[in-house]
């Protein structure tokens, strides 16, 4: 249940992204080298390629409580592995229908080419998808969910009411 | 393409005859420009170096009103001829671009007064419109009466390309060149087109804006200009009005044409004199209207 | 006969076909008659609740209960027969995730009752009036169950032990899992009574199925004739065979349609959605997004198509409702 | 959450973790409370040791994971430090060393990821906890995995022919291995084939150059193709397949012997094409070579000057005029392929174009040349013979040299191209001994590190070379006095006096700094390494890695991984020579165990994973019907993997479960993570 008290917070989206090895992840750590500070909401997982982000990965993400995907990989053209990126653009772009249809704003979900001299890119797109969630608000999922899963779990406490007598 | 005319406190006074002459050549060029609706003061002057905050939202104040003007337009472009206001306006759009939380007050600000900023307008010099919309060829082929042998020195001040215009080349500018090559003139090759004319130093210590002005004149002169095209009312009127101050100061014999571009590109459209303005210099440029009517000078 | 092992056969959210697939055993019908003792069976017998509850907890040998969750009195009745069942097999696609009612999870309970009881074309309803969960009269109380925000799985609400997949399950498959039952070797818990590997295994036109399949185009059924030879993912035609468990026996793909997923996925996917979404868009030929787009275009219904069965089983369950 | 120590268990799995955090110095000490991520983590599940450290990569830092490794049993090992890239490996090696498989070790980034990006010490702890979490969950999936050795090819290709390239090719072929050394341009020889002289020493570049240009097209080591471009690379490490384009050049190579009667029988009696090679100061014919010590000694015809190109209406004299009959007008390219095990790029720089920076009057004013002009017009073979003249023909009084054109200037490029300085030193000396003229300098810094430059800096101050600290604001015809008329006079403030300079000159030259070659991009792209911010080739590691790139078996040397001179250049060469003979000479590398397989009880055949693959490393079985990799060719990307419909493929070290796990840990406490810290420190 979401606790009155937490609302009084500012909100600090949480945003769960996949970095291609060769040139997000990379730009990402010379945004580290250069010292560059950005908004601290986003959570790297580095795969080897964006082909390798299966969209189960997304939607576990959003359903496991992320309020943001982000997914970074290699200018088109630029793939270390040729064309994993448009593999992944293209199941992006039938995503996002789906997510749109599932009642999830395209904001939360964003796939960036960025390259490994782009450690300014990490940096602005990084702060610009969090300020955007923020203004978007929380996502919660676990939370609704569970929220919703308490109709069905009164009549389970009922029965283990009823219950209890019997066994004792 | 629809366009939005900033005017600024320049161009209903001492720059009368810019406006009078850009309207007009507009109108000949067939572009649909209206003029902004309750439009203030742009905070050039003394504003930005009292109250950054307040300046910007003055400022921005004219921009939520063309947003409010033309709100169907996705990209809404502001003409602003006086490079004062072209500066400023566009350094009001960058700041606020790149300071997210003064926009926050200052659209706060402007919802108080029921306006809203959201960013879609694009500030625009005249310059800009006619050489990257327009197209110099589409002026080439208006051009009824072209002014050939006139030389033009084109003087294009500081802030017209300075320091947040992108439009033109800061250093080595060239699309007033352009226009002038588009209505038949030459264009004189000369290193000072975007060297200080004095501004506002003229008008409160003149021994040093008079001798910054006169040397932009006296290297025109040296160059075989016929007249100096600006594209600043300040620029202009430094330029024109104190030639003879600078020719008692530095005991010299000055004395050319200093004029709006679009007073030049009005002439070669055809336009009367009297409509772009003319009358309302104090050096008329004899040598262009002498080269106009063969020889013959006009009388304004 | 006591010494017979109990069955029970219940339905939930439903349309009656997986009832149907239990008469379809036809004379083998006869053979689990003899096996089995049918204790509970709404459909074919008259069975009361009161009955169920006056058996002993645990004294059903399996319970197959069809239909996905969607009011009070569905979940209350699975309850009661997971109670007394040693073991429950959702049975078909609506126990097992969903099924086709759970697409009703892409709207909320408000816009079906609103749609259902005032908008519907053949509604007339000026006073609005919806069904009451309580009315009394004469110091009499008539209930009526409650719709629930979600239609749920039956593993959603229960504990369940099998899955017999399939909208509905083929008798094959229904026999061999009587036959399962009745030899005593369970398998592990939670097992998906159906072979885990996906259709393409089992598929008539698998040979037919080219390597690269560089899609242009899409089409639905009725938008083109298929050749009735050819694999239907060639023909441009969406087949969920690629992500869909086997054990069909391609019924659809021999009656000249592609499968639509009602197996629901193999064990090693957590959302099939996703997968078949994955795998069919990764082999699009175009690169540029608006050519990328047009070609999407085809597909104007992803989640009917791609979570026909199984949106209630699907990572997100429903549409997300932001604050 | 659980606090059961050492007893935790998802699915079955009950591992023995063991979590380091490192301090990195203040690194990371400064911004991530290390003790409370330490404290966090061993409170987690599975966790039988969590303990922080000053810095983990050091000796003591690994013996400490080794320790444990064997004293506690642990079978999982995570550390938290600096990035993967830098470190995974030491780590791997570590762990391996103390018996533990290391493919059971993980590294979480909370340093580049963590204290350098965030400016929130709170924030900081609390993603790294989450970072740490993911990765303890994650672990409980890791597997034993063994690594693929792959053969090396023992063959070399050096691409680009300066003299990084040159020094990196005479290096390998010693060595006794075999390079193919190909060069875009007619000759070798490159940038400094065109200097006169060299600083500090002032050896003269072509005596010291030309020597090496004839080994290489001697040395039976080396094959060398000039007029050549690499148009397609494929294949990895070991084993790089090469498509190499000959151009033609319309004269057959073994039979020419540069006699140049060709040339002198050309219809074209004068000379009137612009001469690449003297930067177009001087003309050339249609058939020509590009200078006197070219390497290789072969004419060349420029179709698009040569009239029977044009009108097929020459009277060919040229033809005639050579008795080896080497001339063949209808030569087409040529096309080579090539089986390399690891690539030298030394594909060299660009000038800065002068003409980007208006206010110098590049182009505009007759009189002001690059520094690359200068340089062949103060050599002696150069278009005037070596005589330093303005485009009047006069000797110049006065030369005004202009440090940083394009150079540490926001509007061009902002890095120093670091060889300026001293080449300017160099022209003023030259300029200087030429003609006698005042000669000034104008400079932002003088940047002098190196044997010997700081010595001859010292040297042209005492040979009465003007020196003046300022960026040049303008060059200007505009003359305020009569000393300026018909000059060029340069404007600056001279900020060691305070004031605004005008200094008129007959001459100005424009020290125009180093850029990456135009087609830089292209040249990555094929061999799929990365640029840097400004176009340079990337480096694996700026310190540690200089002539590695992300790429294995690729290196580079010379100006195409950024500015740098001869010296730095040649020292380059033979490193990237170094590393390579190293993987020449160790026979196999080791690739990471991060291929794609194919479980085929699992795999129905259903093929959409089989034109997915850029290595087309899937093949179909018809005996079985499934598909199978082929794992000597996976290369790790795993798109195969997240596009298998029936969950089929797993990708070692990137497992699904693993991905998941990790994506569970991320956020199972979001949002929650500092409350739970207080509790745990409580």
């Amino acid at each position: 249940m979401p606790n009155p008290e937490k609302k009084e917070k500012k909100f600090e989206p949480k945003i769960v992204a996949f970095f291609c090895n060769w040139c997000t992840y990379t730009a990402a750590d010379l945004a580290g080298v250069s010292r560059l500070k950005y908004a601290p909401n986003v959570r790297v997982i580095r795969i080897m390629c964006s082909g390798r982000v299966d969209p189960q990965f997304i939607l576990q993400a959003f359903a496991s409580g992320a309020d943001g995907v982000l997914i970074g990989g290699c200018h088109p053209g630029d793939c270390h592995y040729s064309e994993g990126n448009y593999k992944m653009l293209r199941r992006f772009r039938l995503l996002q229908r789906v997510l749109k249809v599932l009642g999830i704003a395209e904001e939360r979900c964003r796939l960036e080419w960025i390259s490994a001299s782009e450690g300014d890119k990490v940096k602005t797109v990084i702060n610009d998808m969090v300020e955007k969630v923020r203004n978007l608000g929380p996502l919660s999922i676990p939370a609704k969910m569970s929220d919703i899963d308490e109709e069905i779990k009164e009549l389970e406490k009922e029965i283990n009411r009823e219950e209890v007598p019997q066994h004792a | 393409m629809r366009y939005l005319y900033y005017p600024g406190c320049s161009l209903k006074s001492t720059g009368k005859s810019y406006e009078e002459s850009l309207l007009a050549v507009f109108k000949a060029l067939k572009m649909d420009v209206v003029e902004i609706n309750d439009w203030n003061c742009c905070g050039a002057t003394a504003y930005m170096a009292v109250d950054e905050t307040k300046a910007f939202a003055i400022a921005a104040r004219n921009l939520a009103l063309a947003e409010e003007q033309f709100n169907k337009e996705e990209e809404i472009h502001v003409i602003a001829p006086c490079s004062a206001c072209y500066m400023v306006l566009l350094k009001t759009k960058m700041f606020l671009e790149q300071n997210l939380a003064e926009k926050g007050r200052i659209k706060n600000a402007l919802k108080e007064s029921g306006l809203n900023y959201e960013g879609k307008v694009k500030i625009r010099h005249p310059l800009d419109v006619l050489v990257n919309d327009i197209g110099v060829k589409e002026i080439a082929k208006a051009v009824t009466h072209p002014l050939k042998g006139v030389k033009v020195a084109s003087y294009y001040g500081c802030q017209t390309v300075r320091p947040y215009s992108t439009f033109d080349d800061q250093r080595e500018p060239h699309t007033m060149d352009d226009i002038t090559a588009a209505i038949g003139a030459e264009s004189v090759d000369w290193p000072l087109k975007t060297r200080c004319c004095g501004a506002s130093l003229t008008g409160t210590i003149d021994r040093v804006g008079l001798p910054l002005s006169f040397m932009i004149l006296k290297e025109a002169s040296k160059r075989r200009a016929d007249v100096v095209s600006t594209s600043c009312p300040l620029c202009q009127f430094n330029l024109e009005c104190y030639q003879d101050n600078m020719n008692k100061q530095f005991r010299n014999d000055i004395h050319i044409g200093v004029v709006y571009f679009s007073q030049l590109m009005g002439l070669a459209l055809g336009i009367d004199p009297k409509t772009l303005g003319m009358n309302r210099l104090f050096v008329p440029p004899e040598n262009v209207y002498k080269i106009m009517k063969g020889g013959e000078k006009v009388y304004v | 006969m006591p010494d017979k092992p109990k069955i029970g056969f219940y339905w939930c959210a439903s349309c009656g076909g997986c009832e149907e697939s239990v008469v379809d055993l036809a004379e083998d019908i006869v053979m689990v008659a003899d096996a089995v003792d049918i204790v509970f069976w709404p459909v074919a017998m008259d069975f009361k609740k009161a009955d169920v509850e006056a058996m002993e907890d645990g004294s059903i040998l399996a319970t197959m209960i069809n239909g996905a969750i969607r009011t009070s009195e569905q979940e209350e009745m699975a309850r009661l027969i997971r109670r007394k069942s040693k073991i429950v097999i959702a049975y078909g696609s609506c126990a097992h995730m969903g099924g086709i009612p759970s697409l009703a999870n892409e709207f909320t309970r408000e816009q079906i009752l609103e749609y259902m009881y005032q908008e519907a074309p053949s509604v007339v309803n000026p006073e609005k009036t919806r069904p009451m969960l309580e009315f009394k009269h004469n110091s009499q109380t008539v209930t009526l169950p409650e719709i629930r925000n979600l239609v749920r799985t039956l593993d959603q609400v229960i504990d369940v032990d099998y899955y017999l997949p399939g909208c509905p399950p083929t008798p094959k498959l229904l026999k061999a899992a009587v036959l399962t039952l009745l030899s005593g070797e369970y398998p592990p818990k939670g097992t998906v009574l159906s072979p885990d590997e996906a259709l393409c295994e089992e598929c008539p036109r698998k040979e037919s199925k080219p390597t690269d399949l560089a899609f242009k185009h899409f089409y639905r059924p009725h938008q083109i004739l298929f050749d009735n030879k050819k694999c239907l993912l060639a023909q441009g035609v969406v087949c969920m065979g690629p992500a869909t468990r086997a054990g069909c026996e391609a019924l659809c793909i021999n009656g000249n349609m592609p499968c639509s997923g009602c197996f629901g996925p193999t064990s090693r996917v957590r959302d099939q959605g996703a997968k078949i979404l994955s795998s069919i868009c990764s082999n699009i030929d175009p690169k540029e997004e608006i050519a990328i787009d047009a070609v999407l275009d085809d597909i104007p219904d992803p989640i009917g198509t791609f979570y026909r069965y199984g949106l209630a089983s699907s990572l997100l369950r429903k549409k997300v409702m932001e604050d | 959450m659980s606090n059961t120590n050492g007893n935790g268990t998802i699915k079955g799995i009950t591992p023995r973790i063991g979590f380091y955090i490192c301090h990195c110095g203040h690194n990371i000490a400064a911004m991530v409370d290390v003790e409370k991520v330490q404290k966090f983590v061993a409170s987690l599940p599975g966790v039988v040791v969590s303990r922080d450290y000053k810095y983990m990569c050091s000796d003591p830092g690994q013996e400490l994971v080794q320790k444990d490794i064997k004293e506690l049993k642990l079978n999982r090992i995570v550390v938290a430090s600096c990035s993967p890239l830098l470190h995974e490996h030491t780590f791997r090696r570590a762990v391996e060393k103390a018996g533990l498989n290391p493919f059971f070790f993980h590294m979480v980034n909370i340093r580049e990821n963590v204290s350098w990006v965030t400016d929130n010490r709170e924030q900081a702890t609390a993603k790294a906890n989450a970072l740490a979490r993911a990765a303890i969950q994650r672990v409980f999936f890791h597997k034993s995995l063994e690594t693929k050795k792959v053969p090396i090819n023992p063959d070399v290709l050096i691409v680009g022919g300066g003299i990084a390239g040159i020094h990196a090719a005479l290096t390998i072929a010693n060595a006794g291995k075999h390079v193919y050394l190909v060069e875009r341009e007619p000759t070798i020889g490159g940038h400094m084939a065109m200097f006169d002289k060299t600083f500090p020493t002032l050896d003269c570049a072509a005596c010291i150059l030309t020597p090496k240009m004839s080994s290489v097209k001697n040395h039976p080591n080396i094959t060398l193709w000039t007029y050549s471009e690499v148009e397609k690379v494929e294949g990895f490490v070991g084993n790089y397949k090469v498509n190499i384009k000959r151009k033609p050049r319309y004269v057959i190579e073994e039979l020419c012997v540069g006699c140049m009667d060709c040339i002198d029988a050309c219809i074209y009696k004068e000379a009137k094409y612009p001469d690449e090679f003297n930067q177009g100061l001087s003309k050339r014919k249609p058939i020509y070579i590009p200078f006197p010590q070219a390497t290789p000694q072969v004419v060349l015809f420029d179709p698009e000057t040569c009239i029977d190109f044009k009108s097929h209406r020459c009277k060919k004299t040229c033809i005639e005029a050579c008795d080896r009959k080497a001339i063949d007008l209808k030569q087409v390219p040529e096309y080579k392929e090539i089986n390399v095990g690891t690539v030298i790029l030394a594909t060299g720089f660009k000038t800065y174009d002068a003409e980007k920076s208006p206010q110098y009057g590049y182009k505009k004013f007759p009189n002001v040349f690059t520094s690359l002009e200068i340089e062949r017009i103060v050599n002696a073979s150069g278009p005037t013979n070596g005589e330093v003249l303005t485009k009047e023909g006069n000797i110049p009084k006065s030369v005004g040299i202009i440090h940083c054109v394009g150079s540490r200037d926001e509007k061009a490029h902002k890095w120093c191209s670091r060889v300026c300085c001293m080449y300017s030193l160099k022209l003023a000396h030259l300029i200087k001994e030429h003609t006698g003229a005042e000669v000034y300098n104008f400079y932002i810094d003088m940047r002098t590190p190196g044997k010997g430059y700081e010595e001859f800096y010292d040297k042209l101050m005492n040979e009465g070379v003007h020196f003046v600290r300022g960026r040049v604001a303008e060059v200007t015809d505009w003359a305020l006095i009569p000393e300026e008329e018909h000059k060029l006079t340069i404007r600056v403030e001279d900020t060691l006096i305070g004031v605004v300079r005008r200094i008129p000159v007959d001459m100005v030259v424009l020290a125009v700094g180093m850029e990456p070659r135009e087609d830089a991009q292209d040249i990555r792209r094929m061999f799929n390494i990365s640029c840097s911010t400004e176009g340079f080739f990337l480096e694996r590691h700026p310190k540690l890695a200089p002539v590695s790139t992300f790429t294995d078996g690729i290196f580079i040397a010379g100006g195409c991984q950024g500015p740098r001179d001869i010296p730095d250049s040649v020292a380059q060469a033979g490193a990237a020579a170094a590393e390579a003979l190293s993987l020449i000479s160790a026979g196999s590398i080791e690739l990471e165990p991060n291929t794609a397989s194919i479980i085929e009880s699992f795999c129905s055949g259903c093929k959409s994973c089989i034109p997915l693959c850029p290595y087309s490393a899937i093949s179909f079985n018809e005996g079985t019907k499934k598909a199978v990799i082929n794992e000597a060719l996976c290369k790790g990307c795993g798109t195969c993997v997240a596009a298998c419909p029936s969950g089929s493929i797993i990708q070692n070290l990137f497992e699904d479960e693993q991905i998941f796990s990790e994506i569970d840990g991320l956020l199972k406490f979001a949002g929650i993570e500092l409350e739970e810290m207080e509790v745990v420190n409580a």
